[in-house]
C-alpha cells in the first residue's frame, strides 16, 4: 500500500471493560463496557474529532489507543506497527511515536520539577542526543509554543492554565511523535486563551504534520480543527463523517441533538432546538438494541431489537457513516 | 433608578491572602428590572461570582469581606444587615443556584428534608404543607413522579435532575430575584438544555428577575435580555444583548465574542484570539486593565484608567471604545 | 439481612487480622519469650525435673501445636490459669474488666462529649478570639503528659499537699458515693488528657465540612446557625467522628486503664495487665492480647455498620 | 505572567513562610535550643555529673545544686539536661526510622493499591495497630532479651503505621493525577515514576509527620520508662518523674517539676513547630 494514502493510525474493534466487583467475595458481577467495538482510522498528518458527551467513553478510548489503559479487545495499528501486540519493552519505545496532551493544566504537570527538568525527562528516558542537544530542543519547542528561555527554571505554579498547556503540549513534542492524543486540551481554559492554544494546535498539525486525536465534549470547539469527525454515545461510534458534511449534514439523531444543542451566540437567532428527553443511561446497564433509543425522537420498534451498525450512507459520496437503523 | 428591583452601587470586595490583599471586585455597578434577566459574563476570576455571592451576603470572611459600595434590594440596604436579618433574606426574597449541581445539596438528607426546611422557614408552612408545595414545584421542574423522587437522597439523582431540585427549591419560595452562578456549566450539552429551558419557563412563570452568571456568551445570548461583561474586577461594559452582540463597544467583549468557538459555515484559517493572559490581581497595571491586551491601547490607556460611562443604555469603560451604533430610545 | 451478610463477611476478612496479631504476639511472647523453667524449679534442678517441667509448660512441644492450642484457648475464651496467682484467667477478667470499664467510660465519654462541643464552637468562629483560645488550649493539653497529668492531678486533689478532697488510690467501691470519689480524679485526667486532641481533630472535621458547597447552600436559603451547625456539619461529620470514637475504644480500655490502674492502685483489667507484663504472667497477657485483637475486628464491623447509618451514600457492597 | 514574581520552588515558598510565623519561629527556636543542649550532653560538654551520688539528700535549689538534689543526693539539674540527650536520642531514631518506614511502606502500598502488595501491607498495619501498645514494648522486649533498644525498636514498628496510611492515601490520589499519566505515556519506567514523580509530592506529609512521631516518641518514653519498660541505661524525664512519685508523697517535688517542664518545654515547641510547618507546607494554600 502506498505510504501516502494508507492511515497512520487504525483502530479496529478496541473495547475497554472494566469489571464491576460485588457480592459476597467482591466476586466480578458485571461488565462496565466504557468503549465497544470502535473502529476507526486517522490519516497522516490528519485531525480526528472525537465528539460525545461525559461518560460516553471518549477519554477511555483515547488512552486504551495508547495502551495506558491496556485494552479489553481489539487492535491498534500506528504507522504498521501493532501496538496492541507489542511486549512491555517494545511499547516503551513505540511510545516515542504517540503522545498525550491532557486536559487538567493544573494537574499534568510534575509540581516539584522545573519547566526544564519536565521537558528534559522524556528525552532522557529514551536516550535521545546529548545533553547539549536536549537543550537546544527543549529551547526549540518552548519557542514553538510561544515561550522564551527565561521559563526554564520555572516551577509549574507559578504558569497560568494557557501557559501550562503550552508546557504540556511541548512536552507532549519533545519525542517527535508522529500521533497525540489531546484529550479535552482545551475544555479547562477561558474562551479567549482556549482559541489561542486551538490555534497552536492546528499550526503544529499543518507545520510538523502530526496526527492528532482530538478529543473534545464539544462539537464547536472540534469543528476548527479537525478533517474527520467521530461521535460517541455510551461506549460506541454512532456517526463518522467528514468534517464538513458531518456539520452541514448530520445524520445521527444524537449528533444532530448534540448540534442544536449547542448555545448560540446571536440574540437574533434563538431557535427552535431538539431538547433531548431524560438522562444519557447508566453505561452498566445500557438499554437493548440501539443505545440511544431512550432518548431518540425518532425511535422506533426495531431500534429496541437490534444494535444498528455503522454503515456507509448509501448516497454519499463522501465516506459518511452512520449507526443508525434511520438510514 | 428607583424603580429598579436591585441595585449595585461602586461594589468593591476585598480578599486577604497570603501574597497581600486582593480586590476581588473593585468598583462594581449595575441595576436590575425586576422581572429582567441579566447576564453578568466574563471568564474566570473577573469576579462575576464573587458579585452574586455579595449580593447574598455569602462573602466567606475571614478571609473576604465587602470594602465598600452599596446594594439595595427594592432601596433597602443590603451590606448593613446583620446576619439574623440577612436570613430573612436568604432564600425568600433573593435564592440562588450554584454550578455544581454534584456537591450543592446536603448528601445525607432528602430532597425532601431540604426542601421543607427552606418552606416551613420562610412561609411558616406546616411540614404536610411543604412537602405538597415541595413536590408540586418538583413537577414544574419536569421530575418525573415527584412524590417518590422527593424521598430520594441527592446522590441517587443524576446532575441534571439535582440542578432541576436546586430551581424547584430556589423558586419554592417565590422570590424576587434569582442568582444563578454557571447553573449549566458543570452539565452536558444536551442536559444543559433542558435545564435551562426549564428554568426560564419557570422564571418567566413567577416573574422572577434573574442574574445568570455565566462565562458563555451563547448561554446569554438565547436567555439574556441585558449583560453585564466583567474583566479584572470591573465592569467593562454593559447592554441590551442586541447591541452587545450586533456591536460590542469595549475591545474585550468584542474579543471575547470573536473567539467563543462556534459552528461556522465556513472554516477560518485562524481563530480570532485576545492575545496574553488575565492580569494578576495583585499587580494590576496603572491605567486599563486591559491595556496589555488591547490592539487598541496607546498611552492614555496605560496611565489612566477609564470609567464606566453610561449612554443612552450602553455603559462602556474604554478610552477607544468602538464607535456608538446608535441606540433604541 | 444485607446487615448480617454484610457482618458475616467482615467477620471472615476480620480473621486474618485476628491471626496476625496473635501468630506475632505469639512469637514475641512465647516463642521467644522468657523460659520460665528456672523460675519454677531454681537452679539446682536435674536434667530430669527439668525436662519435665520442660515438658509441662509444653516447650518440648512443636511451634505450631502451641500456637494451635492458643488459637483453641481463644476460641473457647478458656485461657487456663494465671501463672502468679493460679487463679483462673478467664475469672480474673471478669472480675476486672467492669472495673475498667465503670473506670474508663465516663473520661472518654466526656471527653468526646467536650470535644466536639469545643471543636463546634471553635469553627463557628473560626479565626477570632475564641477560636484562637480554644486552639491555644488544645496545643498546650497536647503537650502535657498523661504521667504529669495524672500525678498533678493526685497532689492537688487528692494529696494532704494540695486539696485532699478525694482518695489517693484504691477502689472501695460499694455505693454510687464511693464511685463518684474513686472515679472523679481519674475521669479528669483522662478528660484533660483526651481533650486537646479530640478538639482539635473534630475543629479540622468541621472546618472542613463546613467549606462544603452544601454548608453555602444551606446558608444561602437562610438556615439559623443551629440548624446549620447540628443538621448539616454535624450530622455530615458523623463519619470521621465515628470512625475515631470507635477506633480508640480498644486503647481507652487497655492502654488508658493500664497507665491509670497502676498509678492509682485500681484493680482493673490494666493492672492486672501490667502486673502480667512485670512477672511475665503468659496466661494472661495472651488473653488480653487475643480478645483485643477480636475487640479490634468487632470495632471494624461496627464501624462500617454505623456508617452504613449515618451515610445514604455508604453501600455495604 | 508577572515578572516580578520570585522564581521559587514550592519548597522555598514553604520556608518564606515558615519564616514569616512568629510563633513556628519561636519554637524552632526552643527546638534547636533544646537540641544544642542534648548536642552538649553528647559532646561531653555538660550533663556527666547526672549518675553521681554526692549532694545530701533533697537539697534545696542554690548556688551549688541549680535545682536542688532528688532522694539519693543526685543533681537534679545535670539529670534533667543529660535527660535532654535522652529525649533527642529517642526522638530522632523514632522519629527518622518510622518516617522513612512509613513512607517507603505507604508509597508500596498505595502504588500498588488494590493489588497483593497493597493488601498485605494493610494487614501488616492492621495487625500492629491492633497490638495494644505497651504489651508489644514488653513483648518486644522480653524477645529482644534487655536490648536497651526495645523500645526504640518497638515505637519504630508501630508508629510507622500512621505515616503510612497517610501517605498511601495521598499516592492514591496522586496515581490519579495526569502528570503521573504523562509520565507513563513518555515510557517512564514505574519505579522512576514512583520515585520522581509520586514519593517527592508526599515529602510535605513526611516532614509534618516527622515533628508529630518525635513528640510521640518522647511522650510514649516518658510513660513507659514510668512503668519501667523503657530507658534502661541513663536517665531520662520518665525515670526523673518514676523516681519522683515518692517524693511527691514527702513534699518534695523539684524533681516532678524539671521533669515535668522540661518535658513540657519542649512538647509544647514541637507542636507548635509542627502547626506552623503544616500550615507552611499545605500544599492547597502554597499553590494558591
Amino acid at each position: 500500500m502506498n505510504r501516502e494514502t494508507a492511515p497512520l493510525l487504525r483502530v479496529e474493534g478496541l473495547s475497554k471493560h472494566f469489571p464491576v466487583r460485588g457480592g459476597f467475595f467482591r466476586r466480578v458481577t458485571g461488565w462496565l463496557k466504557a468503549v465497544d467495538d470502535v473502529s476507526f482510522q486517522i490519516a497522516h498528518g490528519q485531525t480526528f474529532g472525537l465528539v460525545g458527551e461525559s461518560g460516553c467513553g471518549k477519554s477511555t478510548l483515547g488512552r486504551a489507543i495508547l495502551r495506558l489503559h491496556e485494552p479489553t479487545a481489539g487492535r491498534v495499528i500506528l504507522d504498521g506497527t501493532e501496538i496492541t501486540a507489542l511486549p512491555r519493552r517494545a511499547l516503551t519505545a513505540a511510545r516515542r511515536r504517540m503522545q498525550i496532551i491532557f486536559q487538567d493544566p493544573y494537574a499534568s504537570l510534575s509540581p516539584r520539577r522545573t519547566v526544564l527538568q519536565t521537558l528534559l525527562e522524556p528525552m532522557e528516558v529514551h536516550r535521545i542526543g546529548t545533553p547539549r542537544t536536549r537543550r537546544e530542543k527543549v529551547l526549540e519547542l518552548l519557542h514553538i509554543v510561544g515561550m522564551g528561555p527565561e521559563v526554564l527554571h520555572r516551577y509549574p505554579h507559578e504558569f497560568s492554565g494557557g501557559q501550562r498547556q503550552r508546557i504540556g503540549i511541548a512536552r507532549a513534542l519533545t519525542l517527535d511523535p508522529r500521533f497525540i492524543v489531546a484529550d479535552e486540551a482545551v475544555s479547562a481554559l477561558d474562551v479567549s486563551v482556549q482559541s489561542q492554544v486551538l490555534n497552536l494546535i492546528a499550526r503544529l498539525q499543518r507545520e510538523l504534520g502530526i496526527s492528532f486525536l482530538f478529543i473534545s465534549h464539544d462539537l464547536a470547539v472540534v469543528q476548527h480543527i479537525s478533517h474527520q469527525v467521530g461521535v460517541m454515545y455510551l461506549g460506541r461510534l454512532v456517526e463518522i463523517a467528514p468534517a464538513e458534511d458531518l456539520y452541514r449534514d448530520p445524520l445521527h439523531p444524537y449528533t444532530r441533538a448534540l448540534l442544536s444543542a449547542i448555545p448560540v451566540p446571536d440574540p437574533k437567532r434563538r431557535r427552535k432546538r431538539i431538547v433531548l428527553q431524560g438522562d444519557v443511561p447508566s453505561p452498566l446497564a445500557p438499554p437493548s438494541g440501539c443505545p440511544f433509543r431512550t432518548r431518540c425522537p425518532e425511535a422506533m420498534p426495531l431500534c429496541a431489537e437490534r444494535a444498528p451498525r455503522l454503515t456507509q450512507r448509501h448516497d454519499g459520496r463522501a465516506p459518511h457513516r452512520v449507526a443508525c437503523h434511520l438510514y | 433608578m428607583s424603580s429598579a428591583l436591585l441595585s449595585i452601587r461602586d461594589l468593591v470586595v476585598e480578599f486577604s491572602t497570603e501574597r497581600g490583599r486582593v480586590r476581588a471586585i473593585d468598583g462594581v455597578s449595575f441595576d436590575l428590572a425586576p422581572g429582567e434577566t441579566l447576564g453578568l459574563v466574563g471568564e474566570s476570576g473577573c469576579g462575576k461570582t464573587v458579585t452574586a455571592l455579595a449580593v447574598l451576603g455569602l462573602i466567606p470572611s475571614p478571609p473576604g469581606r465587602i470594602l465598600s459600595g452599596s446594594i439595595r434590594l427594592e432601596g433597602r440596604e443590603l451590606t448593613r444587615l446583620g446576619e439574623r436579618e440577612y436570613r430573612h433574606v436568604r432564600g425568600k426574597l433573593i435564592s440562588m443556584i450554584f454550578q455544581e449541581p454534584m456537591t450543592a445539596l446536603n448528601p445525607v438528607l432528602t430532597i425532601a428534608t431540604q426542601m421543607t426546611d427552606v418552606l416551613v422557614r420562610h412561609q411558616g408552612m406546616s411540614r404536610r404543607r411543604a412537602r405538597d408545595r415541595a413536590v408540586e414545584m418538583l413537577a414544574l421542574v419536569g421530575i418525573p413522579s415527584p412524590e417518590k423522587r422527593i424521598d430520594d437522597y441527592p446522590h441517587q439523582m443524576s446532575g441534571g435532575m439535582r440542578q432541576r431540585v436546586m430551581i424547584a427549591m430556589a423558586l419554592s419560595c417565590n422570590p424576587k430575584l434569582l442568582l444563578a452562578d454557571e447553573p449549566t456549566t458543570a452539565l452536558d450539552v444536551t442536559t444543559q438544555a433542558q435545564v435551562l429551558e426549564e428554568m426560564v419557563r419557570l422564571q418567566e412563570r413567577f416573574g422572577t428577575a434573574v442574574i445568570l452568571v455565566t462565562h458563555d456568551l451563547g448561554v446569554v445570548a438565547e436567555t439574556c435580555r441585558r449583560a453585564v461583561v466583567m474583566y479584572a474586577g470591573r465592569v467593562v461594559e454593559e447592554a441590551p444583548v442586541e447591541c452587545l452582540f450586533e456591536q460590542p463597544r469595549h475591545p474585550y467583549t468584542e474579543g471575547l465574542l470573536a473567539s467563543i468557538p462556534r459552528i461556522r459555515e465556513e472554516k477560518l484559517p485562524e481563530l480570532p484570539t485576545i492575545p496574553g493572559s488575565v492580569p494578576d490581581l495583585l499587580h494590576l497595571p496603572p491605567g486599563c486593565r486591559f491595556a496589555d491586551r488591547c490592539p487598541r491601547a496607546d498611552e492614555l490607556c496605560r496611565r489612566r484608567e477609564p470609567k464606566l460611562e453610561l449612554r443612552c443604555d450602553i455603559a462602556v469603560a474604554c478610552h477607544h471604545p468602538n464607535r456608538y451604533a446608535g441606540c433604541r430610545e | 439481612m444485607e446487615m448480617l451478610q454484610y457482618a458475616l463477611r467482615k467477620l471472615i476478612t476480620g480473621i486474618p487480622l485476628i491471626l496476625g496479631v496473635t501468630l506475632i504476639s505469639f512469637l514475641l511472647m512465647v516463642y521467644f519469650g522468657p523460659d520460665k523453667t528456672y523460675d519454677l524449679i531454681g537452679k539446682n534442678a536435674t536434667p530430669e525435673q527439668i525436662a519435665e517441667i520442660r515438658h509441662q509448660l509444653g516447650y518440648d512441644r512443636p511451634f505450631l501445636t502451641r500456637y494451635l492450642e492458643y488459637l483453641k484457648e481463644l476460641v473457647t475464651l478458656d485461657f487456663g490459669y494465671s501463672d502468679s496467682t493460679g487463679e483462673r484467667v478467664s475469672s480474673i477478667l471478669k472480675r476486672t474488666i467492669p472495673i475498667s470499664l465503670a473506670l474508663v467510660l465516663p473520661g472518654f465519654v466526656l471527653g468526646n462529649l467536650l470535644g466536639i462541643a469545643l471543636a463546634l464552637a471553635a469553627a463557628w468562629y473560626r479565626g477570632r478570639w475564641l477560636d484562637k483560645l480554644i486552639m491555644g488550649g488544645s496545643v498546650v493539653g497536647m503537650s502535657v503528659s498523661f504521667l504529669i497529668v495524672i500525678i498533678a492531678f493526685q497532689i492537688l486533689l487528692s494529696s494532704n499537699y494540695g486539696l485532699g478532697w478525694f482518695p489517693v488510690r484504691g477502689w472501695n467501691v460499694y455505693d454510687f458515693g464511693d464511685y463518684l470519689r474513686y472515679v472523679t480524679v481519674p475521669t479528669l485526667a483522662t478528660v484533660f488528657v483526651a481533650l486537646g486532641y479530640n478538639t482539635r481533630f473534630y475543629r479540622a472535621v468541621f472546618v472542613e465540612e463546613m467549606g462544603r458547597d452544601h454548608v453555602r447552600t444551606a446558608r444561602a436559603f437562610g438556615t439559623p446557625p443551629a440548624e446549620l451547625l447540628f443538621k448539616h456539619v454535624l450530622k455530615n461529620a458523623l463519619i470521621p467522628i465515628i470512625t475515631r470514637i470507635m477506633f480508640s475504644i480498644p486503647f481507652v480500655v487497655i492502654s488508658g486503664a493500664l497507665l491509670i490502674e497502676s498509678y492509682f492502685g485500681i484493680p482493673g483489667v490494666g493492672l492486672v495487665t501490667y502486673d502480667a507484663i512485670t512477672t511475665g504472667d503468659q496466661p494472661v497477657l495472651k488473653a488480653v492480647v487475643g480478645l483485643t485483637a477480636a475487640l479490634f475486628v468487632l470495632v471494624l464491623i461496627l464501624n462500617d455498620i454505623l456508617y452504613k447509618v449515618v451515610d445514604p451514600r455508604v453501600s455495604l457492597k | 505572567m508577572n515578572r516580578s514574581r520570585e522564581r521559587t520552588s514550592l519548597w522555598a515558598k514553604a520556608w518564606y513562610k515558615l519564616r514569616r510565623d512568629r510563633i513556628g519561629m519561636i519554637s524552632l527556636g526552643v527546638v534547636l535550643l533544646y537540641f544544642v543542649v542534648a548536642l552538649g550532653v553528647w559532646l561531653g560538654l555538660w550533663g556527666q555529673g547526672w549518675s553521681q551520688v554526692e549532694g545530701p539528700m533533697w537539697a534545696p535549689p542554690g548556688p551549688k545544686y541549680w535545682l536542688g538534689t532528688n532522694i539519693i543526693g543526685q543533681d537534679i539539674f545535670e539529670r534533667a539536661l543529660y535527660s535532654t540527650r535522652t529525649a533527642f536520642d529517642v526522638g530522632l531514631v523514632v522519629a527518622v526510622l518510622s518516617t522513612l518506614l512509613g513512607g517507603l511502606m505507604g508509597g508500596l502500598a498505595g502504588y500498588f493499591s488494590n493489588r497483593w502488595a497493597d493488601e498485605l501491607i494493610l494487614w501488616l498495619m492492621g495487625v500492629l495497630d491492633a497490638i495494644p501498645f505497651y504489651l508489644f514494648v514488653a513483648a518486644l522486649a522480653y524477645a529482644l532479651q534487655g536490648n536497651p533498644y526495645a523500645m526504640h525498636i518497638a515505637m519504630i514498628a508501630t508508629f510507622w503505621t500512621t505515616t503510612a496510611r497517610l501517605v498511601r492515601g495521598e499516592v492514591i490520589k496522586l496515581k490519579q493525577f495526569e502528570f503521573v499519566e504523562a509520565a507513563r505515556a513518555i515510557g517512564l519506567p514505574r519505579r522512576l515514576i514512583l520515585f520522581r514523580h509520586i514519593l517527592p509530592n508526599t515529602f510535605h506529609i513526611l516532614l509534618v509527620q516527622a515533628t508529630i512521631v518525635f513528640v510521640g516518641a518522647i511522650k510514649s518514653e516518658v510513660i513507659l520508662s514510668f512503668l519501667g519498660l523503657g530507658v534502661t541505661d541513663g536517665v531520662s524525664w520518665g525515670l526523673m518523674i518514676a523516681e519522683s512519685t515518692q517524693e511527691v508523697q514527702a513534699g518534695h517535688f523539684s524533681n516532678f517539676v524539671t521533669a515535668s517542664s522540661f518535658l513540657f518545654v519542649l512538647v509544647m515547641a514541637f507542636n507548635l513547630f509542627a502547626d506552623a510547618l503544616q500550615d507552611a507546607l499545605d500544599p492547597r494554600k502554597v499553590s494558591a
